[in-house]
Order: C-alpha cells, then structure tokens, then sequence
C-alpha cells in the first residue's frame, strides 16, 4: 500500500507554500516539502537531498549511509556465502 | 482578428470551400483532383505493381493534448495507418484524410496539424488522395479528431498473419517501449509532470520493407499501439493459440519512462507506443532480421525479447528478473495513476 | 534509479534466498507446518506477485496475503456517499485513479462519471485544492483515503484550505488507521501466523512504537519492510531469523526510509486535523471542511441506494483466512472486468494480483 | 445497471475486446478477419473483375440528433460513402468504419446504430472489413461520430467527372429536394417545429448502375449533400466552365419542406439531401436515362430541371416562376432561420 | 400553400404586368425622369430579387430600395454591447438567426460564439424565455432587434418574465420604429421619390394611420403591400394608378391581413412595455429586465472596443441615395463572405440582395 | 423585413398561456396567440382560424373574403385583359 517513490529534490518552487520541484528519473513534478524541512532549517538546504514522495508530498528524507549499511550487510551476507560454497 | 473555424467553414458553401482551398489543397498532393470529384481515382495497374492482394485500414485520432513532445495529432493519423498497413507487409501508397473540427478552432493550429501530416505523408511516400471536413459546435468535439484510412499493397510473397506464430519463433521489438504514452500523460496538464519523454511516433515502413527483403516469411507482426506491447502478445498468444515466453530484462525501457511510471504505478508493457512493432519470425532467420532492423535508425535499438514456447494454449508468460514467472494479461480497464 | 535499482538487484536477491531457504528448511524441521507470514501491505503483496516470489522462496514458507490496501478495505457505502455526492450537479468530485474503480452498491465513480458526474482523477490532493481555487462556482470535494501513509497530506491540504479561507472545498474521509485492522487479525484463532512483513510507509509517518504490541502483546515478530524485491526478501530472512532465534521484536528493514519515531511534522498535522478513534473523523475546527457535514444529506444511510454487501469469501480472504482460489467466485464470476469485491480491484488487491500476475493453474501447466 | 460506454472502452485491453466480440463482430462480415488483422485484405482479381481504376472515398458523420425520421447516422455514414463511390460510376465494394464514442454513451444506442449500418451495407453489398474505435471522455463529442471509407470499381467505360459538362446537356434531378436537411432542423429540438418529414437517406448505387447501363457516357454526376442542389451545380459550373439554366418551376420540393422554408426563411436549394444526385446527361440520351431512372424506386420522382446552355463563364442561372433570371450562388455562411 | 401559392401564380403576375406596362408607359410619357418607386421594406426587396422582378417590370420605373430591415438599420454598437454582454461566463445570449451575422465593429455574434460565448439561436422570444427557465444559474438575454412587426413579441414575453418573476431574464432592446426612418427618407432632398410600397407587416400591428404623414404632409402616394410577388406588382399598379390619376393616397392592398386600425392587442402590449422616443426604450416598470440596466457597464461606451464605422457608402445605399452596384467596394472589398455592411449581411440587405440574387454583369453578359 | 407566415390553427396547447399549434403546409408549431383572442372570445373557437405568424406569435387573422376580393379583382383585370387582346 502506499506507493512511495524516491527523488531529489532540485529546486525550491515556492518557498512561503513550501513547494519543491522534485526529480525522479528525469521526471519532475512539484511536491509539498512541510514535512521534510528541519526546524529553523533555510529551505534552500533541501536542494539536492533526496525524499521519499507518496501523493504530491515529500514524507521522509532517505538516509544514504542507511541505505548503503544495507546493502553492505547484504554484499557480507553473499561474500560468507561464497566462503562457504 | 485571429481567423478561426466557424459553422460555416461545414456548412458546404463558400467558407468550406475557401478553407480547402486556403489549407488542404495546397498541402495535399491529389487532393486537387479530390476537390473536384466526390471520390479519388486510382488506376488498378499502378496498384497491381506492388502486389497481388490490397490492404485497407482504417484508424480515428483523438489524442489529447495534440501537440505532444515528439509529435502531434496530425504526424500521429499520418503513421498509424501507414504502419498499420506496413505491419502486415503491405506498402503502403494511398490514405484518405477526414476532420472533424471544433467550432472556434484557430485556423493556425489547423495548419500545423495539415502541414505535419504532409511531412510524414511526403517521408513514407504516401499520397492523401482524398478528404472530408466537418464542423462540430463548440465543446461537441475537442478541438480536432483526425481519420485517416489507409490502402497498401502487399506483395504475393508475403504471407504476415496473426495466427502464424510457431514453436521456436522469436520475438523481436524494435526499441524501447512505453514513450508515446509516457510522453502523453507527461504533456497533459492535470498530472503536473514535467519530463522530456519524446513520443516514438514514426513511419515503420520502411523498417518493414528492410526486414521483409531479409526474411520474407515473417510470421506475425504488429504495431504495439493502444494496449502496449502486452496487448500485441496476448492478441498474437491468442490469434496463433500458442504459449510465449517473454524475459523481462531484455524488455528495453527508457529511465524517464521508467520514471513516470514508478511515479503514477503505470506498468510500461501497457503503455502506447506509436512507432514500435513486435515481430514473431523463424528462429533461423532472427539474427538476420535483427542485424538489418539495427541498420535502420527505427530499428536501432531492435532486441530479442523472447520466444514462442509452445504450440499450445493461449499465454504470455513472462520470467521476470528473479527467475519466477508471472502471467502478462491484457489490461482490464484504461491504466489509472495508483497511490498504492 | 537511485535507492531502487539496488533494490531490485537479482544478485542481491539470490543472496538472500540462498540464506531463507537453508534457515526455513532448519526452522521447518522442527516443526509440521509451513511457516506463516503475512506481508500485510498490498503494497508488498503487488511486490511478491510482481517479481514472483512466492515461486523462487521454499516451500516451506506461505505468505498469507494481508489487508493492508486502503482501496480493499473501504466500505462499499463509502464509495456510495461519495457518488451519491459526486452526482449532484454543482459538484466536482476529486480522488486518487486507483479509487475509482472501488465497487459500491450499485456502481462506482468510473461508472458514475461516465453516466454525467464530474469525476476527476488526482494525483495529489494539493491538486484538487487548485481545482477548487479554479472553480469557484463549484463545490470541490477530495474522496480521501488511505491509511497513515496518505493521512498527512490530507491534513496538510486540509490546513492550507483552512488558511485559505477557501468556501468550495471540502474532504470525504474515509481514512483508516493501521493497528486496529492489524489487531483484529491478531485476535482471529483461525489464524496461525508466525510473523508479519508490516508497512514501511506507514511506519515512515507512525513510527515503529505503534507496532510493538504486535510484539509484546501477541508474541509475534514483525519486520518494518521496504517495497523493493531485496527488501521483502531481507525482511522475510530477518523473520526468520526472529523465528529461529525464538525472538519476538519488532525490527525495521526499511532503515533508509523510516525513523524509529516516524516524521514528527506529519504526525503533528495529523493529531491537529483528525480525530482517530474507531473510525479517523475531521475536527471540529475543520467542520466546514468536512463533506460530511457538508452534504449530510447525502451522507444518512436513507439517502443512498440499499447497500448490497460484498461477498463474504473477500473478508475471509481479506484476513488471510483463504487465499483467493479458494474462493469459489475467483476467475468465474469474479475477475478484475467484473469484480465481486474490492480485492479484485486494486492491483495491490490480493484477488486482482492472483488473476494479474499469478494464474498459478497457467503456471502449473508451464 | 444500463450498460455504457466507459473509456476503458478505448483503451485496447480487454473492455474493448469485448464491446468488439459483443457488437462490432456478430455485425460485420469480415470484421472477424479485421479484428485479428490490423488490416484488411482484399485479393487485387476480385477488384479488378469489375473495371480497371479504384474509387476512394471518405467521410465523417456527426450529424444530430443521430436518430431522425427517415434515419439515423448509422444508415447515413453507410449510404453516404456509397453514394460518394456511385457518383464517380464505381461500383461500391468495401468499406471501413471508424467509430469515436462519447464517454456514457448506451451500448443499446450504439448497437442500434451498428444494426441500421449492417442493414445499409448489406443491402448495398458492400462489405464493412475494417473498423476502429475510440472513447473520448464525456462532453468531448457528441455521443458518437463516424466515419467511413469506401473502395469501389470504375468500370473503364465510364468517364464521370465534373470537367465534363458540355453546352446542351441535360440536368436531371431524381427526386423532391432539401428532405434530409428540413428533416433534421425539425428533428433538432431547439426550434421545437414538428413535421413529419423523413430524410431521404438512401443508396444511390443501383440507381446509378441502371443509369450507367443506358448511358455509359454520363458526364457528370453529384449527390447533393451539404450545401444543397445550389452548391452542386456552383462546383459542376466551376469545374467545366460552364454555365447552367436552371427552370425554378422543375425543382421538385415537397409541401412540408416548403413550410420549415417558408417559417425559417430557408431556401431548400441550399438544404443537404442524403439521397439525391444531379446527373448531367448528353441531351441525346436524357430521355432514355430519365425513363430509366424512374423505374427504380429511388428514381421514381426524377426530372430534368435544366440544360447546359453555354460552354462559357462559370454560372447557375435560375429562370424564376416569373420568366426573370437570378443567379444561384453557392451558400455562403450556413442558412441560419430568419426573422426579416 | 393557402394564401401563399395564389399570390405567387405566374399568370396572376403576367396580367398585372400587362396593366402596369401599359399605367408605366402613360405616365412616363408625360416625364422625362423614370418613375422611382421605393419598396422601403427589406422583405420586398428580398421579394423583388427572389423573384427576378426588376427584369419583367417596365424600364421606366426604378425600384428604389429602402432601409426597411432590422437588421441593416442595426448600429454596430448595438451588436458591440450584445457581444460585451455575451462574452461574460454567466451569461447565455439568444437572438433571432439572422441578427448573428451582423457586424459589429470587431466581431459578429457567430465570432464571439465561435470564440466560446454561449450563443444561441432562437426563432422566438419566447424560446429564450424557456432557456431561462430551464438555466437558472444563468443571466439569459435576449437580443431584441425589429421594427413594429416584431415589438409586440417582445413586450408580451417581458410581460410573461415579469409575470412569472424569473429572475434571470432580460432583453437589450434595439427595437426601431418606422415612421422616423420614412420621415427621413422624405426629408431628403436628393431623393426625389414618386411613391411608397409600404411593409405590410408593419402596418398589421400600427394600422394605416401612422403611414398617412406620407400623404398628407409630403404628397407622396402609398400603397401597403403583402409580400408575395403578386402582391408586390398589385402593389405597384395601385401606386402607378394613384400617380397616374394625380392622388396621394395612403392605400392597402393586403386587405387579408392588414386592418385599418392594426391590431389592438398587440398595440396595447406594446405601449404597456415600451417608450416611444427617439429610440425604443424599456420602460422603468419593467428595468429589472432591461438587459441595458442590467449589465449597464458593458453597455457605456468606454466598455467597448472603440467603434469602427461602417462605410459611408451604406448610408448612401441605405437611403436609396446609391444603389449597391454604385458602391465601389462592392463585389470587391464587400461580399457576403467578408462584408462590410450590414446591408451585405441580411438576405434582406440590398447588397446582399444583388449580389445574392442579382449580379447584373452576369445577367448582361447571358 | 419580418418574415411573416400564414398557418392554421389546429390546436390549443396551453389555453392559460395562450398558445395554439399552427400547422404551416404540414409543419406544426406551437405559437402564442394573445393578439388573436377577441375579447371575450372562447379560445378554443380559434381553432381552424388561420393566423399570420411571425417569430412565434400569431399577430393577425387571415380575412378570406378580402383574399378572394384580391384574387377576384385581379381575374377581372385579366377578363379585362383578355376582352381587350
Ligand atoms: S475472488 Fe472476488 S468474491 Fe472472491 S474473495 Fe476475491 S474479490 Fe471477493
Ligand atoms: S457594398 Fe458593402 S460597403 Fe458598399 S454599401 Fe453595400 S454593404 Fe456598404
Ligand atoms: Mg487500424
Ligand atoms: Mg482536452
Ligand atoms: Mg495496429
Ligand atoms: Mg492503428
Ligand atoms: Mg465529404
Ligand atoms: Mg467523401
Ligand atoms: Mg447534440
Ligand atoms: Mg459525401
Ligand atoms: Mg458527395
Ligand atoms: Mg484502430
């Protein structure tokens, strides 16, 4: 449920409504960033960090080391399989 | 004032006559003569050159927006019906070109969609030898709808059907698939996208004319319009009662279409193509077919996508990247945006 | 694409299925019956179908398909308020493509629409609020639903109308929230599962805290998973892996995504513009917004068509009771061109995935 | 629930296989073949067995209301094209139709459509063999527009053209003239007249084939449509340069058209006909031509309305009730109901 | 047709033309100018052209043709207000067929509905009055144009609005009467007019009254006259026999229709909705629904595109000063398909009229 | 100027509002007849009357007799004619 897609945020559209353009693929379209904007954070800081978009709203910034923690435990679990092989 | 289409310009008199005069006549070759007659003439031996049996199709055009990245209305109603006669090896010579225009309609926008139809016309070598106008009041049509018939010829040689599909045929499409309809549901306004998807519109006859000199016994072969290239399968699936074997990865899609549809939850196997074929052809003759299709810039990216698998049923069964299998049906309804 | 193509990798995926079936054929020896997950989110159900993966995991692993998408677990006297509103003339009605198709009673807003009603399709609710800026003569109402995942972009959309002073708009809620529905699978005894892959996006806005009494409550293990192939499959080893071990936790797969706390902003938006009780209701404060009291009318039970139930085999399979070729309805008189229930509607429906992807007698036959 | 027309029905998956298998095909012969193809095919000897050029024609309906006394836009859109081919001296052979559907359209009207053009086409001969359709969203046509597309045969003895009226040649007219227009402006409810006028929506074909038998040699022919008997005879003048005598009194109109004339202040000179042709004839073969003509139903009420009477200029000239001369132009607006 | 086919018999007209050549020739014998006879009204021009009427009349007399249609005597303000108000949203305009095309001083009605005005045509006041009712969220105006034959349809369908309180129903009321357009056809001395065919119609509703200022006060013989050819060259044998026996007489040849007094009902509903002045106004009773009122920023002339005049010509035709072919704009610069003039436009119009019906050339050269 | 057609009444649809059904060579239309009642006069007698109508509205009664006249004094002039030739 709940088709979320990531994408980058690449420019800021209108700052007092909150709205940014978001890139996915080479497809842009414009979002609602209220809930990604950090607490006294200039809104110009969200250009180029990556979100996470579900309906025309931007509801969760994707966290790369997280992203990359995975995906390494993943390569460790195949190198010990291959150790094990 | 910015001259525009009125009642008049349908009611038969002096306006129709004066906007034939002013945007078809000059734009259309042989349309001169259809102007003066109720019917175009063709004589029967011109046609007899190119074949024994004639081919005939017929195809509306109702795209909206009708300017699209890539294409229009107009270049759209030229290449439909030209690889609609193409696909089942026909070449294609003579289309007939009916509108039917909103009321209020710039005359402008006319003459775009007139003057991109004469393009692909004049590319393909085909001649609009007859036409029809017809005036709706406004908000009775949107804008302008375009039909366009189409005749060809097919040469005795070639015997393309959709129930020829046999074990061991492969299956071969001639580029990336999805880009007319991304392109489409980027370029309409309510969906606030905003990509440079391209739509495929073009004439496939010559590509098709390059690969009937290859292998002249093509088996099947169709143009994945409305329904994507999973409508074309299953049709074919069908048509031919056999079982077809599609291997996902190979399936090329272009990362903004891919794009728009990780976006909307769009499956780009149905989404229209306007200038890709699918081909089912012997396996003995699939690498030449394939290295000829990639010599023609409509083929380039020309790949295997798989194979008939059995002479059996009636199914596309396409093995998806992790080596599981999943049934490729046809849509059920249009392709609605999803949120989950 | 970034943050999906990785996740999609086959060779990552083999990885992970190679580990599965040696720790299920460790953890099915000691016991007689398959293991039961549920994946209770269509949107990972749509995943396993997608990508097959019920074919490449053992044998020894079921998937029990969950209740998790918000167009199958919608009432069909929901979608009967809403064409009972959406056919009044001044009206614009607004929602998301995947709603439309939602059977009523009698019919649904494809259907409506097509018989005269201004139906139109969203991709955003902040798109329906243009419209309504742009129609001021119309009424525009916004037909929201979803669960957590979609809740706080109507509350924000509902806030940016409230700031607006806008007079034309107004929401039909039909929101739910996820752990009641969660709850009353937990408490069906026909049901053994042995862990559940639970909703990335949903934890995204809620957090993990809400699905802990699944774990504490219930004893079962539950991975917080992304939507991505490698996500379900690492979701399914790190059950399996709970399982072995005799653990139940709740974990958090989709840790690229989800923060152990959820989005506070949405959470606030959320708390500020519904009310969640058993069912999710608009505030006071936003009655005006409120199509409900809008168009009450509309809304009583005596206005609308005599609701026609849905057949019960889908709340049966809806809570994973059976699957969905045991329903006697399944291909014959149910098919996604004609549904019986909502399960045969939504792609992420777990009816409309067996008939889409699955075909397993074609499969068999293959 | 009535079933409509929804846009899945458009949009080439399994709802518009269905409206096809459930409308389209039990209708029309050869459709079957078309369904599975792309495109039709035709075998060039079975054209060729009657004469030596092709005729090709096309026009696009969208008449309304679609149902009016004497017809519907079905039985209109097949004789419409028929005629179009029979004017030129072809003998009607194929056809396609291409369907566009409004959104919430009943299928009851559209199968009624579709049985009154099986009826038309069948009674022509004239096979349907190729068809598309589309669904454009509610309020973006009309309920439904069609098009048809028309292949016929020129016999090679025949040489029908507009260029060929020559000084003393005869007009002649087969019957009451402006019948389908007075019928659709009362059938349209905006005027609110009531009548019980039926439009003359027929096939022209059998009558233009007898005619041909005894005077191969006709040298021009027209069916009157938009723009009425007026435009006709404007675009035939124009054509061969030359000018036309026309006797007011011979103009066969029928009492209730001339009462919609007389309330609206139209001229049913310029009101389209959907049955009526104006043949112009050597003057030695007029009478063998008119006697023939009157023995087929469609032909009954023919007359001779006027001669050619000068090889010069371009004008229709009308000799009125009075012995005085008036010039008939082409419409120049459509006719629109006066009050002065 | 009764009362039609009579009056159009060929053998009727050959007997009147034998008398009026015979009338013509005496009295022309006596002149050396040939006898100019003004058909004031547009239907007999259209009459006279229809049925070729010019031709089989004695050269000595010359039809001079009058100003006596609503459409031609239209100023291209009136239609500059009408396409004001019928470019707004809310508004739904509707007027007789023949009033679309008149020009205005940018656009005509069928352009401003081509460019997306909802326009309508009607053949009655009263059907606009129906769209009214049946469009209550709409301004619905009816454009109303016509000399006295159409003023009574007028005033009782106001009377009717008014009636029934609709409240979203007026008229722009571009009514003309015709006495001041004959007094200054009199007044002009460049005219040297021999007598009057006057519109039958017209006096059906005012009676013959109104129309003896013609004889009385200019001397000038006038016959009222129906609109069949036959009654048109009675018309003119009554017109001839007056000069011929030196009277001035106010006569009615279409005895079948035209009272002497005109028709009182139709009188009395006129007087009650309108006031007579130099112009046709609504009277205040009845301001609610005087579109003038109504809508009275888009009818002050700063509202409207400036407005561009008609040639100097058409006055000159208007008045039977010049006849059409006399014009150097037309044919050339002025057709029916991108005329100039009103006259161009209306059936009725003399230019319309020659060039529909007449193009003399043609007939010369034939 | 203003298009004026005789037809006969062969109706009332609508005796409150005063509308008949004309019926023109065949074609019928529903006119309003407030200018043709006489006082006092039954509706209803209006039928078989025939009427002058323009832009729906009947606004005069066709008189036979003077037609007649009109069409008799003209076949006297043409006796007349003839008795001269
Ligand atoms: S197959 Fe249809 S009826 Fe059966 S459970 Fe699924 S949706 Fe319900
Ligand atoms: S020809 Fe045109 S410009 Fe000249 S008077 Fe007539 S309407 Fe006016
Ligand atoms: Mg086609
Ligand atoms: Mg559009
Ligand atoms: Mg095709
Ligand atoms: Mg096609
Ligand atoms: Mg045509
Ligand atoms: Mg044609
Ligand atoms: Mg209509
Ligand atoms: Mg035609
Ligand atoms: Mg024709
Ligand atoms: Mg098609």
């Amino acid at each position: 449920m709940c088709l979320g897609v990531p994408g980058q945020i690449v420019s800021i559209s209108d700052h007092k409504s909150h709205l940014a353009v978001v890139d996915i693929s080479g497809v842009k379209r414009e979002v609602n960033v209220s809930c990604v904007i950090g607490e006294r954070e200039p809104i110009m800081e969200l250009i180029g960090v990556w979100v996470l978009v579900h309906v025309g709203f931007a509801m969760s910034r994707l966290d790369e080391n997280e992203a990359r923690r995975t995906l390494a435990l993943l390569s460790d679990l195949g190198e010990f399989q291959e150790s094990l092989s | 004032m910015k001259e525009i289409i009125t009642l008049a310009h349908g009611a038969g008199g002096k306006a129709m006559e004066s906007l034939i005069q002013q945007v078809f006549v000059p734009a259309f070759h042989g349309v001169e003569h259809a102007v003066l007659e109720d019917q175009a003439r063709i004589p029967m031996r011109l046609l007899a050159e190119h074949g024994d049996r004639l081919a005939f199709t017929t195809d509306s055009y109702v795209v909206d927006p009708i300017f699209f990245p890539g294409g229009d209305i107009g270049m759209l109603a030229v290449n439909g019906t030209i690889n609609d006669l193409a696909v089942g090896g026909a070449m294609p010579l003579y289309m007939s070109c009916a509108m039917v225009l909103e009321e209020g309609l710039p005359i402008e926008i006319l003459q775009r969609v007139v003057n991109s139809m004469v393009e692909a016309a004049n590319a393909a070598q085909v001649s609009i030898v007859t036409g029809d106008t017809k005036v709706v009041p406004r908000g009775q049509c949107d804008k302008l709808y375009i039909n366009t018939t189409g005749i060809g010829v097919i040469n005795s040689g070639v015997q393309i059907s959709s129930q020829r599909a046999c074990k061991g045929d492969v299956i071969i499409v001639n580029g990336s698939v999805g880009d007319h309809g991304a392109a489409i549901v980027s370029a309409r306004t309510d969906l606030k996208l905003e990509a440079s998807i391209q739509s495929d519109t073009q004439s496939l006859s010559e590509l098709v004319q390059i690969m009937l000199r290859v292998c002249p016994d093509i088996h099947c072969m169709r143009d994945a319009t409305r329904g994507g290239v999973a409508a074309v399968l299953n049709e074919l699936a069908d048509a031919s009662r056999c079982t077809m074997y599609v291997d996902e990865k190979s399936i090329p899609v272009s990362p903004d279409v891919r794009g728009v549809c990780e976006i909307l939850g769009f499956d780009p196997l149905y989404l229209a193509n306007e200038g890709k074929l699918i081909a089912i052809v012997p396996e003995s003759a699939a690498e030449l077919v394939l290295c000829a299709m990639r010599q023609h810039p409509s083929g380039a990216g020309s790949v295997v996508i798989g194979q008939v698998v059995d002479q059996q049923g009636s199914a596309v069964v396409m093995e998806t990247q992790f080596g599981a299998k999943r049934v490729i049906n046809r849509l059920v309804g249009e392709q609605l945006p999803r949120i989950c | 694409m970034k943050y999906i193509d990785e996740f999609r990798d086959p060779d990552q995926a083999r990885i992970l299925l190679q580990r599965i079936t040696k720790l299920a054929d460790q953890v099915a020896s000691l016991r007689s019956t398959p293991l039961q997950i549920m994946e209770f989110c269509g949107g990972h159900t749509h995943t396993v179908f997608r990508y097959g993966i019920e074919q490449v995991i053992p044998k020894s692993i079921e998937l029990v398909h969950g209740p998790g998408c918000p167009v199958c677990v919608l009432p069909r006297e929901a979608v009967d308020h809403c064409v009972a509103i959406a056919e009044r003339p001044d009206v614009i009605m607004t929602t998301f493509g995947d709603a439309m198709r939602v059977p009523g009673s009698r019919k649904n807003l494809l259907q409506a629409k097509a018989e005269g009603a201004d139906v139109r399709m969203v991709y955003s609710p902040l798109d329906a609020l243009s419209i309504a800026r742009n129609s001021p003569d119309k009424e525009v109402v916004f037909f929201a639903l979803g669960f957590e995942t979609t809740m706080p972009s109507t509350a924000l959309t509902l806030q940016q109308a409230y700031g607006e002073r806008l007079q034309n708009f107004s929401v039909l809620c039909h929101h739910v929230t996820t752990p009641p529905v969660l709850t009353e699978i937990l408490q069906d005894n026909q049901l053994q599962l042995d862990g559940f892959i639970a909703p990335g996006h949903v934890a995204m806005i809620i957090g993990e805290q809400p699905f802990q009494f699944v774990a504490c409550d219930y004893g079962k293990p539950l991975v917080i998973s992304g939507f991505e192939p490698v996500d379900v499959l690492q979701a399914m080893l790190m059950l399996l892996t709970q399982i072995h071990q005799g653990r139940s936790q709740v974990e958090n797969q989709y840790l690229r995504v989800v923060r152990q706390s959820g989005n506070a902003s949405a959470q606030l938006a959320l708390c500020e513009v519904f009310e969640i009780g058993e069912k999710v209701t608009i505030r006071d404060r936003y009655a005006p917004f409120d199509a409900m009291v809008r168009f009450a009318g509309h809304c009583q039970s005596d206005a609308l068509p005599e609701s026609i139930s849905e057949p019960s085999y889908c709340a049966e399979v809806l809570k994973g009771r059976i699957r969905p070729l045991q329903c006697p309805l399944f291909g014959k008189h149910c098919s996604p061109s004609d549904p019986q229930g909502a399960l045969m509607v939504s792609s992420e429906g777990a009816c409309a995935a067996y008939y889409q992807y699955g075909k397993a007698e074609a499969m068999a036959e293959i």
